[in-house]
């Protein structure tokens, strides 16, 4: 997102060029949910794997939607009261043409509606890694719905909506520090405080349940970040999409070395997990500061993020709330880091040529506008986040029953195990024992509702 | 000495564990089983069809121990191991002629 | 696929926006068969992975070469008689020179070539799905080369080969609902009508071994087809591709959501599986129609197809065939709906001015001609593929023994299991059980006569 | 990479539409580390996964900084004595402006560097895979930090590098035929002949732990290779690109086809590693050789290289040295026979004029070239290789303990384990047997510098 | 009472589960195993190597029952394991001194 | 006969194997399985939280065999599992009733 500044054409042409790129890109921030969905499913125990995975997929299909219908319009509209966006073109993107283009860019509005829908997909995503193998899947969805529209597109259109407080104020958020980050760890923090632990959480070990499906997660995420970070320049006419993306790989190699490094010292060895987590602490990091920083630049941010999010993880433990996945350790720590490292390492010589501590004049002048975005984005989304939290709670209930969490939220759920690996050693096996692997628990039939395809039970 | 062998819910190990911790046992080998009792099967739709399902996931624990304590031990295990509900498994115990402590080569009750 | 429209220039240049935007969609497209590989490998029994997988790599195999050798020649050579194309410059391809542009476009031909190239790939891979466990890995690699050549080639060419009858009749299929899709749905179910069920079939339950393969699958799928729906356009310079990428992300949401919706009240859970297939669906439906259709009309699109989808896939209990994985079900019922859904849906304001019942002047007259596609594509890849798996069943065979596909089809035909976990709790026991796991089985040994690597055997 | 020939234009102009293309190429050839992580990850036994994966993983962390503090500047800034470049202003990369473009192209230098830097990662973790099971992992930090420094850099220089003189000397290396893949195969040799086999090598089978991860590996490989081989022109303005693009998907089938045919006659089975392996032999071949040959030549040295690699992956068994995941087998081979085989089948009309002995005049020049860039490269490698590992070896040793690498090196060097299934069947058995699936073996505490974290221990 | 221990190969579990269910028999217990017997190992290829492979496949079975069922419980199970080839596996009985139903704490036969 | 069960560390299996087979044991059948001895539990960190892990994995070794081989046997085993650390485990044996071959039908010692 580069509102601030605008291409210079006073009316730029459809480019084929940077159309086509931002299809790609729309295509790689797409791609980054189940990425996202890989990268905390194999966090989870296995039996809550679906789980994980399904409370990002149905993100894909409610925001999408929503998007379509209303918030696009709202986040990107006209202008209301810098506090929200409305244009009633955009609603059901009906009065949109196929060759009309964003205003002030060379891409169809299309192209920067989408685009950007991958983003509000993504950030309520975000937040599902902190309600790990608890939450009714149906009381999920209708907080997905809700949060989006009284959270999510609100302050996408405070950050980067032209008319929006923050965007105006000349708040930083290349590719969405505070808008997507600070804003899903936020509300994690808000629903989390609500909600409550799981059950055996600090006594029960609740390690990963697949390394190799947390890689293949950070590989995709890191892969599609290219397109969520380079892409927020929405085209490649004078070296600032390069730039961020260099700053991206960047940053991201050095968080990852810092966390291993940080972890190699406190605890003896450096994990695969470690190594997955350091990358993405590295990613959120570099988003909002990207375009303003120099690769040294980037190597300082990259580096910052990682130690300080390696050490932000282990919080939960001391405070005692249930940040299952780190959310608010990576995404909320991540993102305030960027936003604000923006204000000492920006160079100048990037998207744009404010300045901070450590560059140009030396003023604390952006450093102070990125507190404010900071300031204002975290409140809002933790407090709105709680409050919605409390009222679904209240209303239909949050959390699963304990049976049901103890017994896996999978079968509870989604009448559905992650795998059935019996029979793998031999034989038909697996017709015979695989049955029951996704079988409704018999024991907990009594207190279930869902209980209807279990016509008769026994063990 | 005797081998006790308990076939129960997966989700009650804690609390057998627990239990038999506090009966002072020193040791005890995990399995993973799945089994049918009495009113076996059940049925179960997927992807709109249905089919019967019969076997359920269960842990095989077993616990050496000595003569005297198995009784007891067996009580302490069924208690734990309770949840009132159809599923909840099977203890028994056979007869053991020798048991050897690998590590020092020990025999019998001191194996344990 | 836009031939019906073509640039305005009379003499086009080589645009290297274009050239490049459709070698990434290239790119995605040859993704969609691993992608398809993983969907499919992740739904079968763990004894059977393998085998799923290679069925569809093969493809990426054999078409490959056949497709340099012949098969452009076939599908977008000079027409004869509207039914086959043949240009000798194509064969081989050694009249095609790295400059010369495909007619009417922005990119070389080798571009168009080889974009062309991965839809012909994935077709037959798609078929495979409903084959599962059963069909010898020779009698597969036989098929997929005789099916190409006598159906996929020549239908190619109906539908988008300048003189192709479909193509002349005016049938819009934008990217494929019909030549990929309906062809692929309808060769599935002309096979499986001839080789019979699986052992088992109805009786067991047959759950997917490991549902997070499944989702990856679906993920990389929905990824790679923006390039496969957006790219179909060849070029970005009018806002047609656009359009078509931004319905592809709105029907896809829209399909997941509706089988979800249908799966929680005929089932009473939202199943992951149910999301993937409601995913696929819902691209399958938008593919033939997303050039036509407003974003309104794409949720309507996806909406529908999701619920047909969804309830389609029951049938094969009901009828007895054994559409393994839902071919049939999802590929042409998805992809005759999408077809047809542009008789009522198309707009006129997307890739063509032709409109559908509901819109312009509410004629019937594009949907009587996509009836012709959808029949004319439907009967003949039906009818020939059922002949094409007749006279192979006959001569060398399609189904691996019983005992082979009770074991296992992927020991008895690829000497190899997917996964060997033993050892995974601890030490060296991986060395020692693992051995079996991708051994022969013992037992088979008599009736097979890939036993020659087996000296000496027992168990 | 493309320097021997320049584009016309005495002063390029920024292209949007190279440099959105390239950016994206660069995001493929990323993604391509992860991809090769899979796919030996999967080929390992279930004990060495995470130890795999991490490999190539700190690659991505390592070379990343490297990279930008020195070894752009190494390998691409002035010539020094053909040996070795030098640009203080690419050192941190300060000197680097967001729109200077490199010279002769229409990219900027940041995206010239970045895409660069992704070869500079690969390379080293393509070397991993010999030493499955048994590196200490700070070992190979360490190893990765000097190898690309002594090794890789120079090595790029004299391929790629203005001034190098392999360049000068026209060796054609279109994407790193020598200066990648010879190059990795020719340092695992060498490590592998200093650090030995590993325990159980030819005695225990140690097959593939999961083929699925290998062929997710693989597909993403193929994947990404279009990035690492059609983006080494730079630029799509001149149809070089698209038929590197089009010989990369044709070689790459025709390998898969000839191993798989291979196998089936010498051991009776079509095996998913083989076509795995077939796919990634035929991408490593068409890599220096996809720009100079035709279609049809592609299809030659696919199938040359896929018969080659099957057959020489055997070797290690006759002339036992361990290379464990046959990186000596396709990487140095197909490396050679891709870079050779230019000089029998370089048509002229590909990236330059240069024929080789089946074409043109049929003279034998091209090929001496390539003898010496080849046998330069692997000379070079594989001494300096060896000569580090043993000096590595001697200091901080390269090897785990032999007790170490029998229970797992991913619990030894990274206290995890790749996968904790338990509870899969059932119930919170997870939470309980989980646990030790993921700790510290007690009975290699002893011996265990790292057991630190290990407070009381027992079994 | 006796505790019948099967080993048997995978894919007759179903022919088993059938032959006990028309003998009456109201549950059991399987778990994943893997063994070799008589003529162990046989050789095989993969990827240019030859390798000794002994351990194959198998599930063990475990029913309880009463004494005077025994006998004919082991000869159903054998009947419906047996394929006639190398690997069916192996059947044997030990003595159980107790057994205990763990939802009602029922002992002995009423516990089956 | 007896049958003969140990539980072991996993990596021994190798030479358990080979000491059986240089004694002239015709079949074993393994599972896999995890347990706790004497000094139960270890402290162990990851991502900054400290836990106690008390199961580990272990082998499960089945081997029939005649009355008078079981006490050398035994002692194979002992020899060939022992590592002198904790964990080691335990061999114990239980008298069995009879055996089946089930390819054949063979009763007793035959059956083995
Ligand atoms: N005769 C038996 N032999 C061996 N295991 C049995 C036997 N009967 C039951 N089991 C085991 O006990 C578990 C629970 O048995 P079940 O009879 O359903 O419980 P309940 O006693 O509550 O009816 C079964 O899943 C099975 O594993
Ligand atoms: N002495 C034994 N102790 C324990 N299990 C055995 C023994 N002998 C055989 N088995 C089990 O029985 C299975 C089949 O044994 P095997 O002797 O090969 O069958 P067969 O009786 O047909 O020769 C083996 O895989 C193993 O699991
Ligand atoms: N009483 C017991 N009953 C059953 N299994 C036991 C018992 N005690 C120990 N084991 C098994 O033996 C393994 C090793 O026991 P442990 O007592 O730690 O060895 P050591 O004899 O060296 O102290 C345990 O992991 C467990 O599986």
């Amino acid at each position: 997102m580069a509102p601030a500044i605008m291409l210079a054409a006073d009316a730029p042409k459809l480019s084929s060029a940077n159309t086509g790129f931002m299809l790609i890109a729309s295509a790689l921030v797409l791609l980054m949910t189940p990425g996202l969905a890989f990268f905390y499913g194999g966090m989870v125990r296995v039996k809550s794997t679906l789980n994980m995975l399904m409370m990002s997929f149905i993100s894909m299909g409610i925001v999408t939607i929503l998007w379509v219908l209303y918030g696009f319009s709202m986040s990107f509209g006209t202008d209301h009261g810098s506090l929200i966006g409305w244009t009633s073109d955009f609603v059901g993107w009906t009065g949109i043409g196929k060759t009309d283009l964003w205003p002030g860019y060379t891409i169809p509005v299309f192209v920067f509606a989408v685009f950007q829908m991958m983003f509000a997909i993504i950030t309520p995503a975000l937040i599902s890694g902190a309600l790990a193998d608890r939450v009714k899947f149906s009381a999920w969805t209708l907080f997905v719905v809700l949060w989006v529209t009284i959270v999510y597109f609100p302050v996408a259109h405070w950050v980067w909506g032209t008319g929006g407080w923050a965007f105006e104020l000349g708040v930083i958020d290349f590719a969405g520090g505070t808008a997507v980050h600070i804003n899903a760890g936020a509300a994690a923090l808000g629903v989390i405080l609500v909600i409550g632990k799981r059950v055996g959480f600090k006594k029960d070990p609740m390690r990963p349940h697949s390394l190799p499906l947390v890689m293949l997660g950070s590989g995709l995420l890191w892969f599609g970040w290219f397109g969520f970070n380079a892409g927020s320049w929405l085209g490649n006419d004078d070296g600032v999409g390069p730039l961020m993306f260099v700053n991206t790989q960047i940053a991201t190699a050095a968080a990852m070395l810092a966390w291993l490094g940080y972890e190699k010292i406190r605890h003896g060895a450096c994990t695969t997990l470690g190594a997955a987590s350091g990358a993405v602490a590295g990613l959120v990091a570099i988003t909002p500061s990207g375009g303003a920083v120099t690769p040294l630049g980037a190597i300082a941010v990259g580096a910052i993020a990682g130690v300080a999010c390696a050490a932000a993880v282990g919080l939960k433990f001391r405070f005692g709330y249930d940040d299952s996945l780190d959310v608010v350790g990576v995404h909320m720590v991540g993102g305030i880091l960027g936003s604000l490292l923006i204000g000492f390492f920006a160079s100048g010589k990037g998207q744009s040529t404010a300045t901070g501590v450590f560059y140009g004049d030396h003023s604390f002048t952006q450093l102070w506008k990125q507190c404010a975005g900071v300031g204002g984005v975290l409140v809002y989304s933790l407090v709105v986040s709680a409050v919605l939290a409390f009222l679904l709670d209240k209303t239909i209930g949050m959390r699963v029953t304990q049976d049901e969490e103890v017994s896996g939220i999978d079968r509870a759920e989604h009448a559905e195990t992650a795998y059935d690996f019996s029979g793998a050693g031999g034989g038909v096996l697996g017709s015979a024992v695989s049955a029951p692997a996704g079988g409704k628990q018999p024991e907990n039939q009594d207190d279930k509702k869902s209980g209807k395809q279990t016509k008769k039970v026994d063990a | 000495m005797k081998l006790i062998t308990a076939v129960v819910k997966p989700y009650r190990l804690d609390e057998i564990k627990e239990a038999l911790q506090s009966f002072g046992v020193h040791g005890l080998t995990v399995t993973e089983a799945s089994g049918y009792g009495r009113q076996r099967g059940h049925t179960e739709v997927y992807r709109g069809a249905e089919y019967t399902v019969d076997l359920v996931p269960k842990i095989r624990i077993e616990v050496l121990t000595e003569d005297d304590d198995a009784e007891e031990l067996i009580e302490a295990i069924v208690k734990a191991a309770r949840t009132g509900k159809i599923g909840d498994g099977k203890v028994w115990s056979v007869p053991v002629e020798t048991a050897v402590r690998v590590r020092t080569g020990e025999r019998g009750p001191d194996a344990l």
